[in-house]
């Protein structure tokens, strides 16, 4: 068996060589720095994954055509591990392949590990991370690709003490940079809302198997609403059913993607009105470019991942961009100019809705993507549409 | 080997990483080599202290606490206190020091798997130690570290402000190597020394070696603090190129691999680290076209490694020849 | 003859059990003298106690009318008591040379600083240890393997070996464990030899031991255990025509006093 | 607090029977098994395989966790560890070993079986809520009272069975036992079996309550180690003291740190650290294992 498999990549190697050879136009590569091994692996294997199906669309489409070229897209890829001393080491192999538009990192230390490396060598990122520093001046490369939790946050809690008439609220965090960061700022959007935050200080270590004990003390307090702060989609159906299980009657949030199937599975029914940010996948709001992109997803690798919708947006924006601004494919400064004026329409939604970049009320410049918040509520085995918003 | 054969090998080495290095990454235009190098040297300093902690009999998984704690301390002197980095550097590395005498003193009576274990641990205390204090900014981490600035004596300015530098890479690249070289070169001295003898005498048996009036408490100390102090400066370097540190910048994966490093190359070699974290560290890097079988046919490459030479990549008949003064 | 070694009512409790009862006796200066007794009579604890090893419940150990019980062993070693093992307890990675060089330890003038920069000191150190160890190798004639890895080295040598590393570190008084443990009558003899002439290079000899016939052929004074008491004390003429000696190894199963 | 109480238990029976495999490989061969939590999470998908999706038995699917961990374990055993352990200059060299096998097993996994999260149906639907003050839903109680089971059935087959009774004068002293005519290549062999399949039984089990993800194996060893560490290393009730300490600690440390947030890890750690500081062995452990 051992043999077999180590045999595979040389198969794939081949084979790619011969599809490149068959390929008759010039290859843009766009690249990804992420995590796709060990513990975090789903951040970026389905992120990686939304990426190379888009990327397969456009060349069955026979390419894109930026400038007076068509160009089939290439997605190259690097394992960080989730360490930022191998995040560096990706942005630099990325820059020596003249790369200068890179997907990633996945988790706030790789993405303020890799700034001075893009910064030098000239290449725009879009990490999933939150941390205001990598987007607010004197940093310029580093463009958020989904909507912050700070941002997502807010509109969640007001949509729910308006309609649902929460009035107390408990957060619990993974005792990790990034969830903790999360749950900050959703306390303080919280506070700022008037809600009573009853409890911010529970977290959990991320290996843990079993969250009964976790959530027993929050249980105790029965708040209207209980944020899941930063959550990772392996721990989100266990928390919920632990806390259901205990007899926890309020409703559950997150600011995070997550997946239907995973929340199927680990929940069941359990997961019912579990409140999450999703991409665009659900049929209310879905376009038919939608629908062709999850199944090519499925095609290629067997099951589609609903985290995918979040980050379906990045390598869509980057290739738009560049059309807008030929001159931007080796010069990020044409990049940069182009993103201050730059609409386009959105293929993934019904409707008229437009990519554009903002961030000038959190950043101070235009470094974030455009995409509504899209927040959705899972029921039964799907995620159904509970409201769609747009942020600044 | 002969003095003179010695010397010849050392200034080999010397020449190829010195000049023939840049050189070659000049002229074939892989600039990431600088990286990868710089992070192979880095790393190879704190392996080389995880080495010296097997030398005297102890499984050390624990130097990502100390390379975390070098970063932070240089983190925190050059945003918070405007201290040179060049100053903060050692500062660093003797702060770890003094931080493993402190826990060292307590938990290096243990041995073998015990003492392997309590390191572990120790990794984990660290990172949240970092997650939980104000001064260390908790799960925020500190980013936006500055580049390190000019290095100056009586007004002689000895390395320039890294800012005004046109190849940043380069420059910490030299920083790097030229540091992993006095450690080595040290750590060699040390190992060839009495002390290094005395190491080896604790290694293999520590009432034997008391019996003849080695006082091996201190000893044990002694060698815990250096490989600590080895373990900060890696650290502590590192996080100026990233100029960023959080509390994951080193953790249990570090520590571990760390350890891995030192094993590849082979404990029973000074110059084993650096071969090991060479293999380690570059050969992930290449695997990097491998895609998602990356991990697949490095574990492989590793396991493969350990069957044909449990005894590390330099008990190999080539480099044995001259690596016989060390060979145990 | 003056006393070196004076164990004044020393006593080692484990829990309820009582290896050393209230034990007291002297030893002179370079004399040999043995400590005798059947198996699990308290010969080692005692030992372990003298070499400081192991703490004693009460009573004290006074080296040249200084208390050496209960400190550091490396300190102890560093005033002159040094223990070889009862087991092959050697460097085993290293040459036999290079065992003996490497106790010398004590013998060094340079502290650890000296040595890893190479101060003339050190130097001085390095080139005194290695004489010293060669005119070691040649005192008990194992020249011929000072370059062997002490690993791959027969029985009988790596007694021999034992005793040189003790030797090395210039002790006042040499604790020997059992030197003649699994030895036949020739090798027995030839270490009869060598421990005699220890005792020559102005070293006290102490031994645990159970072959009777060398320890009668070597000893000028002989202690007897029996359960953790002092049971005789006196040259190996007295002590063979002791009653309760005899008693007590008659009515042991696996010792006999071989007579 | 009963709430608490009962889930101290439950975790710690949980807690038991991951730590039980690692130390049974620890006290036999003396190797620090790295790779224990990638065998658990193996054993999990193969359960969520058999049951999950295959729709075969429970019983059937923790059966096929045990053979297929089992069998892994053995040849782990004989083609990698044996090797090894006889060629290599220092016993230390098992620990790069199992750090290869555990990312060997990690890249397998996540091939094999993808990155997500994967869950099987409920085994009994159901919440035991008694007076609120203990509230613990069957499928959990189940589990638990399973765990324990399989704990004391392994207790009584080292207890009284002839390859058990082998196995503990193995752990206690090698070449004693050699010379008592155990056969040691064989007994390690087994034991290492045993070990993994322990493992795998345990990935089985819980997959039904917890789920399981390529990625946490990682993780779960260094929990285990820790649980190993508390009770005393390489013996086998230490380990099982230490999952159960372990799991009450967790639970009441979460309870009654809750205050401090952040800290409450760090405090369990510390104390973890200077407990083993004070007492190196564990609570029950030989010293110097």
């Amino acid at each position: 068996m051992n043999k077999n498999i180590k045999l595979l990549p040389v198969v794939a190697f081949l084979l790619s060589i011969c599809t490149s050879v068959l390929a008759v136009n010039p290859v843009l590569d766009i690249g990804f720095v992420g995590v796709t091994s060990g513990p975090a692996a789903s951040w970026g294997i389905s992120n990686q994954r939304s990426m190379e199906a888009g990327a397969s669309l456009i060349n069955d489409a026979g390419g894109v055509k930026i400038g007076g070229t068509t160009y089939d897209i290439n997605i190259v890829s690097f394992d960080d591990q989730k360490d930022p001393k191998r995040a560096i080491a990706g942005m630099e192999k990325m820059a020596q392949k003249g790369i200068h538009y890179v997907v990633g990192p996945n988790v706030d230390d790789g993405a303020a590990a890799v700034r001075p490396v893009a910064e030098q060598q000239n290449i725009m990122y879009f990490p999933y991370a939150f941390p205001k520093s990598l987007y607010t001046k004197p940093a310029s490369n580093a463009i958020l690709g989904m909507v912050a939790n700070y941002q997502s946050g807010p509109a969640i809690y007001k949509y729910l003490k308006d309609n649902e008439g929460v009035k107390t609220v408990a957060f619990i965090a993974a005792n990790e940079s990034d969830p903790l960061s999360q749950r900050e700022g959703g306390v303080a959007a919280a506070e700022l809302l008037g809600l009573n935050v009853i409890s911010k200080t529970v977290t959990y270590q991320v290996d843990t198997t079993d969250f009964m004990p976790v959530i027993v003390p929050i249980v105790k307090l029965q708040p209207d609403l209980l944020v899941l702060s930063g959550v990772a989609p392996a721990n989100a159906p266990q928390l919920i059913r632990s806390a259901r299980e205990l007899g926890f009657k309020g409703l559950i949030s997150t600011e995070t993607g997550q997946d239907a199937q995973v929340l199927m599975d680990g929940a069941g029914d359990l997961a019912n009105g579990f409140i999450s940010v999703g991409g665009a996948s659900t049929p209310e709001i879905k376009s038919a470019e939608m629908d062709k992109f999850v199944t090519r997803y499925i095609e290629m690798f067997g099951e589609y991942n609903d985290e995918s919708n979040t980050k379906v947006y990045a390598l869509e924006y980057i290739i738009a961009t560049l059309k807008a601004n030929p001159a931007a494919i080796n010069n990020v400064d044409e990049f940069k100019n182009t993103m201050e004026t730059f609409t386009a329409p959105n293929p993934y939604l019904k409707g008229d809705r437009v990519l554009k970049y903002v961030g000038m009320s959190s950043f101070g410049q235009k470094r974030q993507i455009s995409i509504p918040l899209v927040v959705n509520v899972y029921n039964n085995g799907k995620f159904e549409t509970l409201f769609v918003a747009e942020v600044d | 080997m002969s003095k003179a054969s010695k010397l010849i090998y050392f200034f080999i080495f010397l020449v190829t990483i010195l000049g023939i290095v840049p050189w070659l990454i000049e002229i074939s235009g892989r600039w990431d080599y600088y990286y990868t190098l710089t992070s192979v040297a880095l790393l190879s300093i704190a392996s080389s202290g995880v080495w010296l902690t097997f030398y005297i009999g102890r499984i050390n998984i624990g130097q990502g606490a100390y390379a975390l704690a070098g970063g932070y301390v240089v983190a925190i002197l050059v945003t918070k206190y405007d201290v040179s980095f060049w100053l903060s550097v050692p500062i660093a590395g003797l702060f770890c020091s003094f931080v493993s005498m402190l826990i060292g003193a307590s938990i290096l009576r243990l041995r073998g798997v015990y003492f392997a274990m309590i390191t572990l641990v120790l990794t984990e205390v660290a990172k949240l130690t970092a997650m939980s204090l104000p001064i260390t900014n908790g799960a925020k981490g500190i980013s936006s570290i500055a580049l390190p600035g000019e290095l100056s004596i009586f007004g002689i300015s000895i390395i320039p402000d890294f800012s005004t530098l046109a190849n940043v890479k380069l420059a910490f690249y030299y920083v790097a190597v030229i540091l992993m070289i006095f450690v080595f070169a040290g750590m060699y001295r040390l190992v060839n020394s009495r002390i290094g003898h005395l190491c080896r005498s604790l290694q293999q048996n520590e009432e034997l070696a008391s019996s003849i009036g080695v006082n091996i408490t201190i000893l044990r100390i002694i060698a815990y603090s250096i490989s600590s102090f080895l373990g900060g400066i890696g650290g502590a370097i590192f996080i100026s190129i990233s100029q960023s540190v959080y509390p994951t910048t080193f953790q249990v994966a570090d520590s571990i691999n760390f350890m891995l490093n030192v094993f590849v190359g082979g404990m029973g070699y000074v110059f084993g680290p650096m071969i090991g974290t060479l293999f380690i560290y570059f050969g992930w890097d290449l695997l990097f076209t491998t895609g998602k079988y990356q991990l697949l046919i490095y574990s492989s490459i590793i396991i493969a490694l350990i069957l044909v030479l449990p005894n590390g990549l330099l008990s190999l008949r080539i480099f044995n020849k001259s690596n016989k003064r060390e060979a145990k | 003859m003056s006393t070196i070694l004076e164990i004044n009512n020393v006593t080692k409790k484990f829990g309820g059990l009582i290896a050393n009862n209230d034990i007291s006796f002297k030893v002179n200066k370079q004399e040999i003298l043995s400590v005798i007794g059947p198996n699990g009579a308290g010969k080692s604890t005692l030992f372990k106690m003298i070499s400081s090893f192991m703490k004693t419940t009460s009573g004290e150990v006074l080296l040249e009318g200084k208390r050496i019980s209960n400190l550091a062993p490396h300190i102890v070693a560093r005033m002159g008591v040094v223990r070889t093992f009862q087991e092959t307890t050697i460097f085993k990675t290293m040459t036999v040379r290079d065992n003996i060089i490497i106790s010398h330890h004590l013998r060094s003038n340079s502290n650890l600083f000296g040595f890893f920069i190479g101060s003339s000191t050190a130097r001085n150190d390095e080139r005194e240890f290695a004489r010293s160890a060669d005119e070691l190798l040649e005192f008990l004639s194992i020249t011929d393997i000072g370059n062997e890895l002490a690993s791959t080295l027969p029985q009988g040598h790596l007694r021999t070996l034992g005793i040189a590393i003790g030797l090395a570190t210039n002790p006042k008084i040499l604790l020997l464990d059992e030197p003649f443990a699994g030895m036949n009558h020739d090798e027995t003899m030839h270490m009869v030899d060598l421990v005699s002439s220890v005792r020559d290079r102005n070293v006290t000899v102490l031994l645990v031991e159970h072959d009777m016939s060398a320890v009668m052929k070597i000893s000028d004074r002989i202690v007897v255990l029996n359960f953790g008491e002092l049971i005789a004390e006196g040259t190996p003429k007295e002590i063979q025509e002791n009653k309760i000696v005899i008693e007590a190894y008659l009515g042991s199963e696996d010792d006999s006093i071989g007579l | 607090m009963e709430q608490v109480l009962t889930n101290g238990v439950y975790l710690g029976a949980q807690y038991a029977l991951i730590a039980l495999g690692l130390t049974l490989i620890f006290a036999l061969m003396n190797v620090l098994n790295f790779a224990h939590g990638q065998m658990y999470v193996l054993g999990g998908f193969v359960t969520y395989t058999v049951y999950g999706r295959f729709e075969m038995p429970f019983v059937v699917a923790i059966l096929a966790s045990a053979v297929t961990l089992a069998i892994l374990g053995a040849f782990v055993e004989k083609f990698l560890f044996r090797p090894v352990l006889k060629n290599s200059e220092r016993e230390e060299s098992s620990m790069l070993l199992a750090a290869g096998l555990a990312f060997f097993l990690d890249a397998v996994i996540l091939l094999l079986f993808g990155e997500k999260q994967r869950g099987v149906p409920k085994i009994i639907d159901g919440v035991m809520n008694w007076d609120f003050l203990i509230i613990m839903p069957y499928d959990r109680i189940l589990i638990g009272v399973l765990a324990i089971t399989f704990i004391v059935t392994f207790i009584l087959f080292m207890q009284y069975s002839k390859p058990g009774r082998a196995m503990r004068a193995l752990a206690q002293d090698k070449v004693a036992a050699q010379l008592m005519g155990v056969n040691v290549t064989r007994y390690s062999m087994l034991g290492f079996a045993l070990g993994a399949m322990l493992a795998g039984i345990a990935g089985g089990l819980l997959v039904s309550i917890v789920g399981v993800n390529s990625g946490i194996g990682g993780p779960i060893s260094i929990k285990a180690f820790m649980m190993v560490m508390i009770g005393g290393a390489g013996v086998i009730s230490g380990a099982i003291a230490g999952g159960f300490i372990l799991g009450m600690l967790e639970s009441i440390g979460l309870t009654v740190l809750v205050a401090y947030g952040d800290m409450t890890y760090l405090l369990i750690f510390v104390s973890l650290m200077i407990f083993l500081s004070i007492r190196p062995q564990g609570l029950m452990g030989k010293p110097w294992g």
